[in-house]
């Protein structure tokens, strides 16, 4: 039981900390690193419910929620990476609220 | 026996950890491929202990694809520094 | 009406799943074939999914409801679909929205420099289609995480697809929060596993009392589908990224994809919460948020000068009267208005999805009529587009709930459960917000009529574009005289499916 | 304690000395070159010995194969990591710094 | 000792977090992110879940280093120290949120019983002995359609962004130095074969579709990195069919699946077929994947996109 309870609450603090991350950096690689450190936060919450059935073999279902979970999340990662890379060509600046001193296209 | 192996395992993760300093102040990027590169290799050597104390025999794919893929990442880090990949910088006018 | 009463077939095909099959292959033929026949398939599936969707209609009108299990295997383990009167009705909306703008976007992205445009969108709006269709058949909570992440996927690539600095970064805060909010919704997921050790809603509706655990999964939850539909405290991201939009997108992203994660919303909040006590407190406070949203969005657009930002804006203000259903159903348990409640709430998302959708494609034919989004600089378009301004009319009539139009019926039906409810504080929602909605209507209205010598617009807009966006505005209003058929889908028997497949 | 466990548990601490020997380098060596030699050793040796400790308990042929050729993979994978990071440091990238600011 | 193992992975997951979001510079952020995804894959270890420490060793160490790293490489000036402030008005809500769901964590029931023995019964019906394998690809057969669809649509989502229809792929000059074409050479027949083995080892053990997928896009990148045109020279048809491979052998299951059940998505008797999609899922993953790492830099000058 205090496995699950140590992991358990590394991954809400996990969670916590990547929310803060993406709200506290306007540059937008920062922000989607910190949305990476969510994502892990809520896959370790799963892992750690799918050992907690005390039965020697691991509950295969969050197993495979956590597998579709991690695909999904390295693909919009990389949509969202395309997207900023996008914006910094057009505007000079990989920020979302644009400061005035940039070029606006 | 197997918690002879744990320990080791936890004491290359103290190691990783203990090398997170040097990512945390060294000078120039090189220092922290540097460190990323060792830590990949401690990550191989845990992995490996790990499979052989919790008796799970498929961490070692997991070790074996450690060992593989430290590599890409300095090669991105190289790729990034020598040779910048053709970004029309602001005159891109789409 | 026994549930799982013989589907409707041919052959073997019911029809729900084609529902969710023709989008994802029209979406696969259109990125495989060439620029020529994309638009050629896009409208064929169009034509075919608007045309199962009357046909599945129909059947739950015979039947009633309708579960499904995927695979063939039964709830615990398996993925299960469920069919019942609050799904057709959204279902319904896509697909005539969806019809019409397929067929505005053929002819929309025929101009000349819009024809790269064209290549992508098709694929990328089949690939939405679906993806709404299937959220609107959920009934399994990680399957509503995966489906909800191929919305957000779709609807931001469909956002930046104009490729302006300032849609490229309207699209990426919508995608990014969409991400934020995926994130939050799998950890609700989690804590709901944690609780009940199950996924299906209806089988976690029977078991989940309330808890810490579940609690913490509605807080969750709740907040990651309200960024998604854009309630009051998260609605920064909507007008930048529908008001950069080409029209089409825009019409689809506000009529279409904001009714997505707002359905998901109800969804679980009257399956999986069905009985569990934690709802009450957190009912009160959507009610006040939409109450909020209502008037602060509706000021809103009346300060914009731009045409799309004030729809965009006003969509906010919409969006508003949604939420309030929760705090009239949710505060006293079995309420008598609870028909009244619900038949309100959705004739406003349906009514709201039409009107917001005729609005912005109305909006389209002017912006391409007059080259300009400015209000001020469209000066007399009455004269030159006399069937673009009765579009903008008629949306108006139906967004502002007089009389005829299925604004009105929500707006009456509301009035009517708040005064049976007693929560007299919530009426300043349809009363102060009818005015403030009459008055931006107005202000895009009276621009229209004022003329004056300066030579003003006019290329000519095509005859297919106007159509289509006059046929949506006609439709929010028809929707007003089918009122019966809608109060029935929505009575008790075809309505909810209580947990473990009979319907009650 | 049979034999082969006192020989694996030699070898193990021997190669976790090593380890401990790379990360001290890593840390306290004044510049980069001399941080990459003990990134080095760590790797060969101190894989190596861990990898040979672990030969012992390991149940079956292949499995101690896999061992190795893990132990081989690491050793070619930093040692060419450890080339790359030093070229790089040396001859400083043509663009050097380049002039319009990006680059890490 | 396992307690001492779990206490220290998670102090250190939670405090190289909080060094990430604290980081100066955004270099080092990414480096502590590879750091950070490898601590994961030794907490997925201790969780006794091997499938899916290999997919984030292959995803933490390889993709998600790469696609940080070249994006870095385009967007940010040289070492540009973010101006990182603690900012109360973000972080007591964000801790308030951590103490309720700790709190939480407490009421999680000690009987917990997952699906794990629903899933041990039913198994023997689905023909598959490994039960990963098995629920992703028959009990929850629809999710892993979705998330192929998802993978897909980010593909068209940059495809679109980049407004081009395929990915020539910006060609890097091949390494100046011999060592670099020589290590690609060395390494990728061997990713190519680990990956192959992963997915083949997934009918009966850890590994299957995503792991090898995602190992064989690691592959790929590795040959686009060592300045090969790689994907530019498959045609461009053929890279689109192969790219929605994975999602179409779903729907054609899915249709062919209705003519003879009146339920979607029922695999037939036979293991063949099961398999079957699954190559096909992994060789769309990793295309996939390819074209995601590909896709996003701008074209070369000479065939630049409209």
């Amino acid at each position: 039981m205090t496995t699950v309870i140590i992991y358990a609450l590394t991954a809400t603090t996990l969670f916590s900390v990547g929310l803060y991350g993406f709200a506290i950096h306007p540059d937008l690689i920062r922000k989607i690193v910190s949305l990476n450190i969510m994502a892990g936060g809520a896959f370790l919450f799963l892992i750690s419910l799918a050992y907690h059935t005390g039965s020697p073999e691991v509950d295969p279902v969050p197993q495979a929620m956590v597998l579709t979970g991690i695909v999904v999340t390295i693909s919009a990662t990389a949509f969202a990476l395309c997207l900023a890379r996008r914006i910094k060509e057009k505007t000079g600046q990989c920020l979302l609220e644009h400061r005035r001193k940039d070029t606006e296209t | 026996m197997n918690n002879f192996f744990l320990a080791m395992a936890l004491f290359l993760v103290l190691n990783i950890l203990a090398g997170l300093w040097r990512v945390l102040k060294g000078p120039n990027p090189a220092d922290r491929m540097v460190a990323a590169q060792l830590f990949g290799t401690t990550g191989v050597a845990t992995l490996l202990l790990l499979a052989q104390a919790l008796e799970s025999p498929f961490i070692r794919n997991a070790a074996l694809l450690f060992a593989l893929l430290t590599v890409m990442t300095v090669l991105a880090f190289i790729r990034n520094t020598s040779y910048r990949l053709p970004e029309d910088e602001h005159n891109e006018n789409l | 009406m026994p549930v799982g009463a013989p589907p409707e077939r041919y052959g073997n095909i019911t029809v729900p799943e084609l529902l969710i099959l023709i989008p994802f292959t029209g979406a696969i033929l259109c990125f495989l074939f060439p620029e020529v026949l994309r638009r050629l398939t896009g409208l064929l599936s169009a034509a075919l999914i608007f045309s199962n969707s009357a046909i599945l209609t129909r059947s739950i009108f015979q039947d009633g409801a309708r579960r499904l299990h995927l695979g063939g295997w039964t709830e615990p383990l398996g993925i299960g679909m469920s069919i019942d009167g609050l799904s057709i009705l959204f279902i319904l909306l896509t697909a005539v929205v969806g019809l019409l703008v397929s067929i505005y976007s053929a002819s929309f992205f025929s101009a000349a420099q819009e024809q790269v445009l064209a290549r992508h969108f098709w694929p990328l709006w089949l690939f939405l289609w679906g993806a709404l269709n299937s959220l609107f058949f959920v009934s399994d909570i990680f399957n509503a995480y995966v489906v909800m992440e191929l919305v957000g996927i779709s609807a931001a690539a469909l956002a930046a697809l104009s490729g302006t600095s300032a849609s490229l970064t309207a699209a990426l805060r919508y995608f990014l929060l969409t991400m934020a909010g995926s994130m939050a919704f799998l950890l609700g997921v989690g804590f709901i596993y944690a609780r009940t050790g199950l996924l299906d809603m209806y089988l976690v509706g029977t078991v989940a009392d309330g808890g810490p655990l579940m609690a913490m999964a509605l807080g969750l939850m709740t907040v990651a589908l309200i960024m998604k539909t854009a309630l009051f405290p998260f609605h920064f991201w909507l007008p930048p990224a529908h008001g950069e939009a080409p029209a089409p997108v825009s019409a689809i992203l506000s009529g279409l994809v904001i009714k997505g994660s707002f359905y998901l919303l109800l969804r679980i909040w009257f399956t999986v919460f069905q009985n569990s006590t934690v709802t009450t407190h957190a009912a009160a406070l959507i009610g006040l948020l939409g109450l909020i949203a209502v008037i602060w969005g509706s000021y809103q657009a009346i300060i914009q000068t731009r045409l799309k930002l004030i729809i965009a804006y006003s969509s906010i203000g919409q969006v508003g009267y949604l939420f309030l259903l929760f705090p009239l159903i949710f505060m006293t348990p079995d309420p008598a208005w609870k028909t009244e409640a619900w038949t309100a709430c959705i004739f406003q998302a349906i009514s709201h999805g039409l009107a917001k959708a005729a609005l912005f494609l109305a909006a389209g034919n002017l912006i391409q009529a007059s080259g300009t989004d400015d209000l001020r600089s469209m000066r007399n378009i009455a004269d030159k587009l006399p069937m673009t301004t009765f579009t903008l009319a008629l949306a108006g009539v139906s967004l502002m709930g007089l009389p005829p139009s299925g604004g009105f019926v929500a707006k009456w039906m509301l009035l009517q459960s708040i005064l049976a409810s007693g929560q007299w504080w919530l009426a300043a929602a349809p009363i102060l917000g009818g005015l403030l909605t009459a008055a931006y209507v107005f202000k895009i209205l009276s621009q229209s009529f004022v003329s004056d010598d300066k030579k003003s617009c006019c290329g000519n807009v095509s005859f297919v574009m106007e159509k289509s966006a006059l046929l949506l505005a006609l439709f929010s209003i028809l929707i007003g005289f089918r009122a019966n058929e809608v109060i029935f889908l929505l009575s008790e028997p075809v309505f909810f499916i209580i947990p473990g497949g009979q319907s009650p | 304690m049979k034999i082969y466990e006192i020989l694996s548990v030699f070898f193990c601490l021997s190669g976790g000395i090593f380890f401990l020997a790379g990360t001290l380098g890593l840390i306290r060596f004044p510049d980069t070159y001399s941080r990459l030699h003990a990134l080095t050793k760590a790797d060969n040796l101190g894989l190596g010995f861990i990898v040979l400790g672990l030969i012992f308990v390991a149940g079956s042929i292949p499995e101690s194969i896999k061992l190795v050729l893990t132990w081989l993979l690491a050793m070619i994978g930093s040692s060419s990591a450890c080339y790359f990071i030093g070229n790089h440091m040396y001859h400083p990238p043509k663009a050097g710094e380049n002039e319009d600011g990006s680059g890490i | 000792m396992d307690l001492v193992f779990d206490l220290i992975i998670g102090l250190s997951l939670a405090g190289v977090s909080w060094r990430i979001v604290r980081a100066r510079e955004h270099f080092q952020a990414i480096v502590l992110f590879i750091t950070f995804g490898l601590l994961l894959s030794l907490a997925w270890t201790r969780l006794k879940s091997p499938d899916i420490a290999i997919a984030e060793a292959a995803v933490g160490a390889g993709l998600a280093g790469v696609l940080l790293m070249d994006t870095l490489g385009a967007l940010s000036s040289p070492r540009e120290r973010a101006k990182v402030v603690i900012s109360l008005k973000l972080l007591i809500p964000c801790l308030f949120l951590a103490g309720l769901m700790a709190y939480s964590i407490l009421y999680i029931p000690e009987d917990f019983q997952g699906l794990g023995i629903v899933v041990r019964e039913a198994l023997p019906q689905t023909h598959l002995e490994y039960p990963i394998t098995a629920v992703l690809l028959d009990f929850r057969g629809y999710d892993t359609w979705l998330e192929l669809g998802v993978l897909l649509v980010a593909v068209l989502g940059v495809l679109c962004i980049r407004r081009t229809d395929n990915i020539k792929g910006t060609m890097l000059p091949a390494p100046a130095e011999p060592v670099g074409s020589w290590i690609v050479k060395l390494l990728l027949p061997l990713m190519v074969l680990i990956g192959g083995y992963l997915l083949w080892l997934g009918a009966f053990a850890p590994g299957g579709a995503f792991q090898g997928g995602v190992v064989l896009a690691s592959a790929g990148v590795m040959l686009w990195q060592s300045g090969h045109p790689s994907l530019g020279l498959m045609p461009r048809l053929w890279w689109k069919i192969l790219l929605c491979s994975g999602f179409l052998s779903f729907l054609i299951l899915a249709f062919s699946s209705l003519f003879y059940t009146d339920q979607l998505l029922t695999h037939p008797a036979t293991k063949t077929w099961i398999l079957g999609v699954e190559y096909a899922a992994t060789l769309s993953i990793a295309l996939c994947l390819i074209s995601l790492v590909l896709g996003s830099p701008a074209r070369n000058h000479e065939n630049k996109g409209v």
